[in-house]
């Protein structure tokens, strides 16, 4: 997993699976540029996801709930098609927070 | 086919792997194998978070396949489901400190065609789910 | 860990396969696991074509892993080898109409750092192997 | 698995993984085409096989032995550098049936 700035924001790139086991580590590296860098905007990039359970859900809102605390937000970019029915299942999309199919975000609020 | 492991979080994407290793063989479609690959991760999570919670225990898969109608059970000794409707609700999870979302049995019962759970408080737990699949070889 | 499943030909890929993926945790070298997944190859067509001829029964692998060695054990309950050493010599088939090479014994000795051979004619045989990868995860 | 002309011989290009399941449909489609076209030459190549357990040498031997028949050769070329200690385990260098590295055979004899 990659981590980049851009702009007023940072970039997350994940990468391979996603489960409970591999999501501790992509937490841990994000948790730690986000304290550091404090961006008002989170971007999760899914374009490198290869499989993602429920995990990637927790990891999505647990980051909500981080931004959230710094008046920042979150916004979850270029899902994989195979990763849209989970992403519908977690009622995520009523609160903004994951790109639909041929929207595109702003990079920065 | 049948398998056994240890409850290590490592195990989770070695438990999907074989299973889908398994089932290539009735040559499903992508989207048939990624359902199923998820949904063992679901349960064979929910052994590792919740039934064994911080020890070791045993976690057994069994698969079989009739036809194009494939059944796979998932089973644990932990700590067993006081109350299993609840538990099956969107969203209740008894781990949100470890970033569960709640959304396992809801994922499970979106991925395939039937789900039921058996448990037992102190004795552990089984979840079996079904999946049809687009094809037709038969094996066991 | 361990697995059990039909001795159909279509299970040789998935025995290896499975394998391979729990073994993937301890981080092998792309060799390593290549000769894991070859010597399982071997012993699993050895039930499918030998113990179990024209018949189907059950196999089932074991695998266990101390620090750095693994130790994998393939049994059946086929028809049994009368004679190990000479079963074991290179070249030696009694299927050569299948175009069995004679070579799968050679081929785990050369793979693995010890095979053990136990069988008894018409209870079954269990080949056992042991490898040292080069690295050092400890699972069970 | 394609088979081609190359002159008076022919080439069956191996795909994928070799083992004792996969080894009968090659097998089948390679004898066929030797009874059909009778060539002096069949070339194996191995470049794209991913895997393969002793079945591999099986298959070369029984192809050898039906060559022999028709008083044709066969060459195994392009062994992928994973499978050379396999080819060596079979003893078949010495019947100058393997192409070892570095070495080309000629199409044809
Ligand atoms: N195998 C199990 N053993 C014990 N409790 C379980 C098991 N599976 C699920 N549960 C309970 O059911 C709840 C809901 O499970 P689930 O829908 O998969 O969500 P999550 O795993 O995200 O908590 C869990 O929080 C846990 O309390
Ligand atoms: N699991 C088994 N059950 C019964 N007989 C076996 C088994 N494994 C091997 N054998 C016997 O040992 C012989 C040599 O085995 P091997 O070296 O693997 O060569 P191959 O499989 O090519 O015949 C076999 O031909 C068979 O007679």
């Amino acid at each position: 997993m990659r981590i980049m700035d851009s702009g007023e924001g940072i970039t997350a790139y994940l990468t391979g699976d996603i489960d409970h086991h591999t999501a501790r580590a992509m937490r841990e590296s994000i948790d730690a540029a986000v304290q550091k860098k404090r961006p008002s905007v989170l971007r999760l990039d899914f374009s490198g996801v290869s499989f993602m359970d429920s995990s990637g859900i927790g990891l999505i809102m647990g980051r909500y709930r981080l931004m959230a605390l710094y008046g920042g937000m979150v916004k979850a970019v270029n899902i994989p098609a195979e990763l849209e029915r989970m992403m519908a299942l977690s009622g995520l999309y009523g609160l903004d927070i994951i790109e639909k199919r041929g929207e595109t975000f702003e990079t920065a609020k | 086919m049948s398998l056994c492991f240890e409850s290590r979080s490592t195990n989770e994407s070695f438990a999907r792997c074989a299973v889908a290793a398994f089932l290539t063989q009735l040559d499903p479609t992508i989207g048939e194998l990624n359902d199923i690959k998820t949904v063992v991760s679901e349960a064979v999570t929910n052994c590792v978070v919740h039934a064994y919670k911080n020890t070791i225990g045993k976690i057994r898969i069994h698969v079989k396949v009739q036809n194009s109608l494939v059944t796979i059970k998932i089973r644990d000794t932990g700590c067993g489901i006081a109350d299993i409707k609840k538990a099956m609700e969107p969203l209740f999870t008894t781990a949100p400190s470890e970033e569960r979302a709640g959304l396992g049995f809801a994922v499970m019962q979106s991925f395939t065609d039937k789900v039921s759970v058996r448990s037992s408080v102190g004795k552990g737990t089984t979840v079996t789910f079904q999946k049809h699949l687009s094809c037709r070889v038969s094996n066991g």
